[in-house]
């Protein structure tokens, strides 16, 4: 066990996955080199056959990642940044997410696809977005979005090994390094969410870059005396619903942490799934921290502005703490 | 477009015959279903192969269960002529449980993976990158096995046909294009929207290229023998523009919503002699070289409209689906 | 005033539109004949400068809108099928949404884009996506979804004059014929929604498709003694707060009818908000009735059993009305 | 590549010295931004020009305020070409209220619709589409406006080129298409993700095509006039690919993330040198041609330095932007 940042964590992945099976493949942009640490080292330890740099085209290259699983292989599409997938959006919505179903559930598609996410680098509008709203509602795939490198590595390594496109989602800022276990079978199941913080006053449920503020957050509230039950939630397609409302049970009251826009982010389908399965528990009302409905601006006072932080956090728990009920 | 451009070297009797009667089962199982929907024997819209059958037919005929093919909405011929069950095909276009899919694609989405057929496909252009997926395992894979994308004239100005094209020159895919113009793209003449002949958008890309006659089955059994060699020697992409004609509709029953038509009935009608029709061209050659008498090809009519009816009936005494499968398939647990 | 079904009222208001300001201009593949008959007629009065025939292209489509709106024009760029949204993205999501933004606001961008969208037709996955929670959560654009031919050329007309990209969306299943105002301004405010019935027992949301099932249902439940307030939601960017939760203030008990999928649809979020601003007032858990997570079937017996109907928006009403509180 | 091969059929004494102008503009900017990025002087990372100078300098001089332009996440060079104004660009990259987008964009998405600068963009070819739509408004506006999209080499791989490509001829659209074929997408050198030639893909299109050599400022004068002439007389689109070579990262300070080298430095160096650097050449050809003399280029660089410096200072001088505005501008009220 060794401290990693997320960057080497996910190339661990990578490269144990791959050497464990020899039907995983990668492709992408700059694959053999890197652009930003996930691929490095491996085209010259599995060859350019098994990772292939890719022309810029994302149309063809998520359509091709069905194409190559159906046919038997278990392919990582690498589209960089989560704008991109956006570009390649056609065959992820109407293929990856439906030829499963529409042919009778006749095939298996584990594929992978990979970009990393969000905010807080001035990268501004089109290298900054959130994109799994947009993918949440389509079904037929799956979506995580690890916090940290522990995490990273373990949801990397179930996603490959999963049998349906999962896409693996994770913070374009990073993180602090954190011990990775070595582990060549540490999996995370995809589905499940992670309880950080044990606690009755209040949930806080967080998503990927979210959860690190959450955490700070959670520990400045504790020391105020008030007790976080604090979940990551790793997963959102499928969601832990059964953590989330256990958690409700025992607070009553719940504040999500999300950096999607607001409209149809993750938070409020958590919040609608709370406010269905879990009423009678509610003390309180369910509160979101999202990013008001803006894309992501350049400087950084106005980025700042714009992205939840831990501050964010504590005066809305602080709120809903002191609210009558 | 005499028939005795049909310039024959390398086919058998046996391969002739063969390709014929693969034809002629397309074109009995589309007649059905031109037919049956007019009563609304089955739920959705039909898109009708009749004309182009000399397209898919030659190629598939060299095609084994482990190449592959992906397709259109105008997908059962595709799917006939690579070996799919045309019992399981009835049947899902019927919407039966029975169906290839468990009638959950419908007429847009007939598949049968283990045929090596990736399926219809109900977005334009949307198998391209499905059939380059696949030819990429088929070269890893390192068995000689190919992959074909079929797609249509209005396809062919989607940009993910260059993107095809491009990887698959790069990576020296056993890729092959077919291109089946035939004309039209919904009611728009091609010449409205298509710039230039298709056929030249491979060679920036040094993809070798043939332009021929989509009608004539011999022609496109020759250019196809090309193209899978290729594919199968590892020589990488082969691009194939066939010249054709859709005879019926975009979709069956487009008359009855259309506000005005958009082509002369003289143009079809011409298309359907049978010095133009694929199928009776060849029915004509066929007598011409003496493979058949015209008894033979009675014969053959009947026996396969009995095969087409054994389907049909197949299809209507199937079952619906069970309303508890809908949910299922999305998703391996 | 005369009675019209959805397409010739979306006609109606097309013409109308065109011929009230030249700078309206319209394109789409088969624009000129109309597959589906929004655009019938057009090109003949308007030219084929006007309204063009495309080849299909829809990557560049919804780009080329953004140009030519940046240029001057008001461009209708007509998608078909709302599953064809995803084939044009891209743009969609990084250029519509974004520019106007990343430029500080420099630009205006009045584009509609309109497309069918919805099941019931055996037209199966890839014709039958409901695809604005993918859209929801983009920012920077506008969603109306009218619900009979009225509301379809009242919101059409507006969405012409608005200065913002806006999507259309219209159910393909049609609907029955309507009184339609010859009025030329007749025009219904994006982002109001209209309250169909009013009740005091239970409120009901429903969108586009719905709405005429809604109706249904909230008949049925009335002649059982049952008070429904019915809104009809029209717009689901930006969202008719205000409305929603005077309803909610009113019934306290609240039933959302959409036909997207369930994770992430239009129902979560409305249901998020209301779980924030209107918990105080809210005496049960909040329903949504959607169509689970799978793509749409073919066979009329799958597609029924997916998509929500009126007897669903029954039974849910009653169990809601039957639960203790 | 010898300067001399500057043939200059067209061009005043004024015309030649307002180009140099303009490319030592864009070359001392581009310099100011390498160097201050080293000290984290702005937020953002920034992908230089340097190099291409010759290719948007000499087009863009033949445009109007009422052409438009698209182009790159290398856009800086455009928009000073095409006449934006470099203070309210360093203010923009610096991050600062007085940026031309009020700081909510920054380098690569420096855009001023006023000066027909509909801005750099940060997806591969995202611009493409904004420009064929541009190039269709000022085609039905009648008035001779024309639209440019500057891409990159590996921008050509992105299928909506051939989109736009089709698009354009089909409805003979104002179009110019300026490939800056710089030999590198991001690390990968052309020729591992480029089949063929990029210019040979508008020929299937009919498009007439230059293929030049991008770092002679009056090759791409004279290609460019060409174009904007067949833009302006209704005539339809044209294709230029112009060689050049990028000479710096693909984004600075890429050296402190990336494991290994992509390039040999002998290389670079090469393109650096006074017969192969855009900048460098013409200054020689000017000497050469009598057109200054060196204590006239040196006045020049220090000129222009100072412009620079100024705007720099403007930037530095500059209030960060509100947060409160960080809200506005999605959505027009
Ligand atoms: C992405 C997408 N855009 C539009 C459509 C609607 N559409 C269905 S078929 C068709 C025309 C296809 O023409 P072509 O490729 O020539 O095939 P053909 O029908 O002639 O076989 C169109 C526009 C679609 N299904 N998918
Ligand atoms: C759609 C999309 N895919 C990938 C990227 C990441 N990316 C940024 S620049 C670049 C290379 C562009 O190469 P080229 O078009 O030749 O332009 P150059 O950098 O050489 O000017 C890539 C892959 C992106 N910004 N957008
Ligand atoms: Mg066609
Ligand atoms: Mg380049």
């Amino acid at each position: 066990m060794a401290k990693k940042r997320m960057m080497p964590a996910i190339n661990m992945a990578l490269e144990e996955e791959m050497s464990r099976n020899s039907k995983v493949i990668l492709y992408g942009e700059d694959a053999g080199i890197s652009l930003l640490g996930q691929t490095t080292g491996l085209q010259e330890k599995f060859g350019k056959d098994r990772v292939r740099d890719t022309p810029i085209c994302e149309n063809i290259m998520t359509g091709m990642a069905v194409g190559a699983a159906a046919a038997g292989y278990r392919p990582i599409c690498h589209l960089l940044y989560g704008n991109f997938i956006y570009t390649g959006f056609d065959s992820i919505a109407n293929q990856a997410a439906k030829l499963k179903y529409m042919t009778g559930g006749q095939v298996k598609l584990p594929i992978v696809y990979m970009a990393v996410i969000g905010g807080g680098r001035s990268a501004s509008a089109q290298h900054s977005d959130i994109p799994y709203p947009a993918l949440m509602n389509l079904g037929g795939i799956k979506i995580v979005v690890p916090s940290n490198s522990r995490t990273a590595k373990g949801l990397l390594k179930s996603a490959i090994r999963d049998e349906n496109p999962v896409f693996y989602l994770t913070a374009a800022s990073g993180g602090k390094p954190e011990e990775v276990p070595d582990d060549e079978d540490f999996l995370l199941p995809i589905g499940k969410a992670e309880c950080i913080r044990e606690g009755s006053d209040v949930t806080i449920i967080s998503i990927g870059s979210m959860t690190i503020k959450a955490i700070q957050a959670s520990q400045e509230l504790e020391n105020n005396g008030i007790s976080v039950d604090l979940i990551d939630l790793l997963s959102l397609l499928p969601i832990d619903e059964e953590t989330i409302i256990n958690s409700v049970i025992k607070t009553g009251k719940v504040v999500i942490v999300d950096e999607a826009r607001d409209v149809c982010s993750a938070a409020s389908h958590i919040a609608a799934i709370i406010s269905d399965k879990a009423f009678e528990y509610l003390r309180a009302p369910i509160k979101r921290i999202t990013v008001q409905d803006v894309a992501i601006p350049y400087a950084p006072i106005l980025e700042n502005s714009v992205i939840p932080d831990v501050k964010d956090i504590i005066n809305t728990v602080n709120l809903l703490i002191s609210s009558r009920s | 477009m005499p028939t005795n451009n049909f310039i024959n070297k390398n086919l058998s009797d046996e391969d002739i015959k063969r390709l014929h009667r693969k034809m002629l089962l397309i074109r009995k199982c589309e007649e059905h279903l031109g037919e049956a929907t007019k009563n609304g024997a089955f739920p959705g819209a039909v898109h009708l192969y009749i004309g182009q059958e000399a397209i898919a037919v030659p190629l598939c005929d060299q095609l084994e269960d482990t190449d592959w093919i992906s397709s259109t909405h105008r997908g059962h011929g595709h799917f006939i002529a690579k070996g799919g069950d045309i019992k399981q095909m009835m049947a899902e276009i019927y919407g039966k449980s029975t169906g290839v899919c468990g009638g959950k694609g419908g007429s847009m989405h007939v598949a049968d993976f283990k045929k090596g057929i990736i399926g219809a496909n109900g977005v334009v252009a949307g198998g391209m990158g499905l059939a380059v997926g696949a030819a990429l395992a088929a070269k890893m894979d390192k068995k000689g096995a190919v992959s074909v994308i079929f797609f249509g004239d209005g396809a062919a100005n989607q940009g993910v046909l260059m993107e095809a094209l491009n990887i698959s020159s790069l990576w020296n895919l056993p890729m092959i294009f077919v291109c089946e113009n035939n004309q039209y793209s919904e009611f728009t003449h091609t010449s409205e929207v298509t710039s230039g002949k298709i056929s030249d958008r491979a060679r920036p890309f040094n993809i070798p290229t043939h332009d021929i006659d989509g009608n004539n089955v011999i022609d496109m059994w020759q250019a196809s023998s090309h193209a899978v060699r290729r594919g199968r020697n590892n020589e990488g992409p082969t691009f194939i523009e066939a010249h054709t004609y859709r005879q019926r509709g975009h979709v069956e029953f487009e008359y009855t919503f259309l506000s005005r038509s958009y082509r002369d009935q003289s143009e079809v009608d011409l298309w359907k002699r049978d010095d133009k029709d694929p199928l009776l061209r060849f029915e004509k050659y066929l007598l011409e070289q003496s493979l058949y008498i015209k008894n033979d090809i009675e014969r053959m009519h009947k026996e396969i409209q009995d095969e087409v009816d054994e389907a049909v009936s197949f299809a209507l005494n199937s079952s619906e689906p069970d309303p508890e499968t809908a949910i299922l398939h999305m998703i391996e647990e």
